[in-house]
C-alpha cells in the first residue's frame, strides 16, 4: 500500500518533538476524524533554523509530517510558503489516492506555524493573506467511485 | 526472520491441513456437474450432500434447510432481500442493530431507497442491544429482525434465544448472521426459533468464497440468483465443489474440538487482555467482559491513531485490525465503537485482536511486549499525549 | 476398468495441473484477507490486481472494469438485474434472445414479475438470432440488450458485433453471456462493442464457483451483493483467492494456446461429426455447421430418448450430456432445441458430445463405436423405431 519510502519515514520519522519558546506554532487537522499535525518553527533571519513536529494520525500523515519537516529545514520563509502537498507526496515517492489529504495536512500545518509566526512577530507573509487557522483543511479524498 | 504473528483471525483463518486435503481430489478428479447424471457427477453431488447433512446436524436443522452460497455476504444478502422482496405485500419494516456487519446494514439501506423501512436498534457500552427497544419497535408491518449472532469486532455475543422468542411471539421472521459464531458457539436453530442464519467457511479454518444460509422450511423467500436448478432451484450456479466440500470439513472439525478450542482460546484470550491492561495506561477494553467470542480481544489506546498501530506491528511481523477509518481513508472510525458509545478520538486508536487455533502463549507474550515498545513510541509523537503528560 | 471418456466440457472442465499448483500456495500459507493493510493482506490484494489485468488484457478492458463475482450465474444476475433496477427511470425494457441460458432467461422472467417488460427473440434452424426482429424490436424504453456470445447446447456462435453496433446505434446497453466463448474465441470488448460480459473459471479448466463480470467504465449499474468495500464497493464478500488466482492461471494458459486448442478442438469435432453421420441413420446435427464452438458436437438421435441414451453411455464410461427434459423430469425438452424449431420428441433424442483439451482421437473413435451400438439397441426396443422400419 505504502511505498518504501514512506515505510522508512514512518518508522523513522526525523524532526519529532517540541521546541521551547517556538517562533512559530501551528497545529491543524481534527481528532475526530484522526488526525491532528502541530509544528513548532524557529526562524532567524527569514529562515527556518529549525522545525519540530509531533502527529496524532495515520502511516501516511506520520511520513508526510517527517517529509515536510526535513524539506523546509534550512530554507526561507518564501520558499516554505512554496511547498505544496504535491510535493511532500512526490518526495514520499507517492501516496494512495486516498491518503493525499495527509500531505495536505502537512502543508497546511506549515502555513499555519509561520501564520503564528507573522501574527507574533507583526509581519507578512506573502500567500497568508486569506490564510484561517481554522478552516479545516481535512477534505479527504475519495478517488474511488461508489 | 522475524517471528510471525497471526492475530485477525476474525478477518480470515488459513485452511487447516486436513481440510484442504479433503477438497484436492476435487479439483482434478472428481470434477463431475452435479447435475449431471453420469456416475462422474454423482459421485459429486452426494458428497455435497454429505456435507449440506453435516452442516445440518451442526445447527440442528434438517439437510434440505441448508443452501450453500459464495460466502457469508451472499448469506446475509440473500436472507434479507430475499425476505423482504416476498413478503412486502405483508409488510415493509425490518428491525435490525446499529452493530450489524455491513453485509447487513448495507443490504438493509440499499431497501430504504427502495420502500423499506429499517429501524436500527442501539446497543448498550458492552454492545448488547437493547431488548426493550426491540419489542417497542415491532408494528404489524414488521416482517423481519435481523441480529447478528456475534459481533466481528468486539466479539459481543447477543441474547439470540430471547430475540427468537420475541420474533416467534410476535410472528416475524428471525434471521441472524452468525459468520462469526459458527465454530466457536453451540447453535441450535430449533431451540433459539432461527429462521434464517448465515454462515461463511473460511472463518474457521475453511476456504474463501464458501458459505451457507439455512432457510427452515417454510419461510417465505425469494430466490437470489436465478438459472439453474441447483439447490432447490434457490440458488442458481454450478456448485463450487471443492468449497463446499472444505467447509464441510471444516465445520466437522471446528464441532468435533469444539470445547478444547474454547477452552484454550478464552484462556490466551483472558491472558492477553490482562497483560495488556497491567501493563500499558490509558486503555479501554471494548465489548463485553464475558458474553464475548473466546478468541477476541479489542482495546482502545488513547492518543494514538489505528493504522499507524497496526502498520508498526506489521514490521514487527504481528497481523492486526483496527476500528480507525484511516485506513480507509474515510472520516467516520468503526459504526461498532461508535454505537457502543466510542468517541471519534478514541474509536481512532482502537485495535482488535483476534486469537486463532494455531496460536500460542507465547504469541500473546511477543504481541504485549511489542505493543508496550510501539504504543510508547507512538504516544510520544502524539500532541495529544503531550497534553496529557503536561496536566 | 472401462475405459473412460468425458465429453461433457461445457457442462464443466477438470481443473489443469498447472492450475492447481498456482492456487495452492493461497490455501494455508498466503491467506491474508486482501483488504487488510498488513503484508499478508497487500499480498493477496496484489495478487488478485494481477489476475484483474490478465483478464483485462484478454478481452481488451481496463483492469478496474474487471468484477470477480462467484460463477457465470451470479455475473448473468448482477448484469441484468443491475442495469434494469439502476435504469428504470429510463425505460423497462429488456431484449434476449430464446435460447439464452437459465441464468438469463430466469432472471428476466424474475424482472417481468416485477414491472419489466421483456421480448425474446427468435432464432433460426441453425440457432443465429433474427437480426431485423432484434431492430425492431427496439424501443425509446429498452435500457439492455443481452445476447449471448456462443450458444451451451448448440455451440452456435452470434454475431455479436452486428449486435454490438445495434445496441450502439440505439443507445442501449449491451451484455453478453460468453461463458461458453470465453477460453474458445478471441473477444475484444472495444470492437464488439460490449458493455457488459458475463464469465466463468470451471469451463476453462479452472476452479468452479468463480467467474467475473466485465463493466464498462461509465455503466449505470446497482451492485449486486451489499456489504464490503471489495470489488471497488460493488461486489461484496472477502475474495474467493484461490479461485480468483485459479481462474488467471486459467485464462492466461487458455488464451497463450488458443489457436493450437482451437485447431485441435475443430478436428477432433469434425471427425466426431462425420464419423456419427457416417455410422448412424436418422440422425440430425443441431446448431450451425461452422459458425461452431470448437468443441461442440450436438445431435439429435430419431426414436429414441435422451436420458436412456445418457444412462447407457455412461455404463460404457462416456459421459454426456442431453437435451431431454426427462434428466431432470420435467416435461418440456431443452428450450434450445425447441427454439431452433425441432419437434418435442426429436428434441428429446438429442445428445451433446463436448470435446475438451484431454480428449484425443481414440475417443472419438470409442465413442462413435459405442454409439454405433447403444443407439441401436435403443432403436431395437422403440415402438416409434418399428413403425420406420415396418415402411
Ligand atoms: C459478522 C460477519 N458477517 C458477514 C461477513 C461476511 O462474510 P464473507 O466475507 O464470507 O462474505 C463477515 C466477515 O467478513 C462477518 O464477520
Ligand atoms: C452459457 C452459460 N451461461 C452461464 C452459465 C453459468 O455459469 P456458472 O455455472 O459458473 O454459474 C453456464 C454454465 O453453467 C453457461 O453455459
Ligand atoms: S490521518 Fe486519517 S487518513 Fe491519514
Ligand atoms: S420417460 Fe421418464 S421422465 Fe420422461
Amino acid at each position: 500500500m505504502y511505498s518504501d519510502k514512506v515505510m522508512e519515514h514512518f518508522m523513522n520519522p526525523r524532526n519529532v518533538g517540541e521546541i521551547e519558546n517556538a517562533d512559530g506554532v501551528g497545529q491543524v487537522g481534527n481528532a475526530k476524524c484522526g488526525d491532528i499535525m502541530k509544528m513548532y518553527l524557529k526562524i532567524e533571519d527569514e529562515t527556518i533554523v529549525d522545525v519540530k513536529f509531533k502527529t496524532f494520525g495515520c502511516g501516511s500523515a506520520i511520513a508526510s509530517s517527517s517529509m515536510a519537516t526535513e524539506m523546509i529545514k534550512g530554507k526561507t520563509i518564501s520558499e516554505a510558503m512554496n511547498l505544496s502537498n504535491k510535493a511532500v507526496a512526490q518526495a514520499l515517492d507517492g501516496l494512495p489516492p486516498v491518503k493525499m489529504h495527509c500531505s495536505v495536512l502537512a502543508e497546511q500545518a506549515i502555513k499555519a506555524a509561520l501564520y503564528d509566526y507573522s501574527k507574533k512577530y507583526n509581519k507578512t507573509i506573502e500567500g497568508l493573506e486569506d490564510f484561517n487557522p481554522d478552516d479545516d483543511a481535512h477534505d479527504h479524498d475519495h478517488a474511488e467511485e461508489h | 526472520m522475524i517471528r510471525q504473528v497471526y492475530l485477525d483471525n476474525a478477518a480470515t483463518t488459513p485452511v487447516k491441513k486436513q481440510v484442504l486435503d479433503e477438497m484436492l481430489p476435487f479439483f482434478k478428479e472428481k470434477y463431475g456437474n452435479p447435475s449431471s447424471i453420469y456416475r462422474l457427477g454423482q459421485e459429486t453431488r452426494n458428497a455435497i450432500d454429505e456435507v449440506r447433512e453435516k452442516v445440518a446436524n451442526v445447527i440442528n436443522a434438517k439437510p434440505r434447510e441448508i443452501y450453500f452460497t459464495a460466502g457469508g455476504s451472499e448469506a446475509d444478502n440473500w436472507a434479507i432481500k430475499g425476505i423482504a422482496f416476498a413478503n412486502k405485500d405483508k409488510g415493509n419494516h425490518i428491525i435490525t442493530s446499529k452493530i450489524e456487519h455491513h453485509g447487513v446494514l448495507h443490504t438493509c439501506e440499499y431497501l430504504e431507497k427502495n420502500g423499506f423501512e429499517v429501524t436500527y436498534l442501539d446497543v448498550d457500552e458492552n454492545g448488547i442491544v437493547n431488548m426493550e427497544q426491540l419489542k417497542d419497535s415491532i408494528t404489524d408491518k414488521t416482517i423481519l429482525i435481523s441480529i447478528m449472532f456475534a459481533n466481528n469486532e468486539i466479539g459481543t455475543i447477543q441474547p439470540i434465544e430471547e430475540i427468537g422468542k420475541i420474533a416467534r411471539d410476535n410472528k416475524v421472521y428471525f434471521h441472524t448472521d452468525a459468520v462469526q459464531a459458527i465454530g466457536n458457539i453451540n447453535i441450535d436453530v430449533e431451540k433459539l426459533n432461527i429462521d434464517l442464519l448465515s454462515m461463511s467457511a473460511h472463518k474457521l479454518y475453511g476456504p474463501k468464497g464458501v458459505g451457507a444460509l439455512y432457510i427452515k422450511q417454510g419461510v417465505k423467500i425469494h430466490p437470489y440468483m436465478h438459472g439453474g436448478a441447483q439447490e432447490r432451484n434457490r440458488r442458481a450456479g454450478t456448485e463450487n465443489i471443492p468449497g463446499i466440500i472444505g467447509f464441510g470439513k471444516a465445520i466437522e472439525l471446528a464441532y468435533e474440538t469444539l470445547d478444547e478450542h474454547n477452552e484454550r482460546l478464552t484462556k490466551l484470550r483472558d491472558k492477553l487482555i490482562r497483560d495488556i491492561k497491567e501493563n500499558i495506561e490509558y486503555v479501554r477494553l471494548n465489548g463485553h467482559p464475558d458474553k464475548r467470542l473466546p478468541g477476541n480481544v479489542n482495546f482502545s489506546f488513547e492518543f494514538i491513531e489505528g493504522e499507524s498501530l497496526l502498520l508498526s506491528l506489521d514490521m514487527l511481523g504481528i497481523c492486526a485490525s483496527s476500528g480507525s477509518a484511516c485506513t480507509s481513508g474515510s472520516l467516520d472510525p468503526s459504526h461498532v465503537l461508535l454505537a457502543i458509545g466510542l468517541p471519534h478520538e478514541i474509536a481512532h486508536g482502537s485495535l482488535r485482536l483476534t486469537l486463532g487455533d494455531f496460536n500460542t502463549e507465547e504469541d500473546v507474550d511477543y504481541v504485549v511486549e511489542s505493543l508496550i515498545k510501539v504504543v510508547d513510541r507512538l504516544r510520544q509523537m502524539s500532541p495529544l499525549y503531550e497534553n496529557v503528560k503536561k496536566k
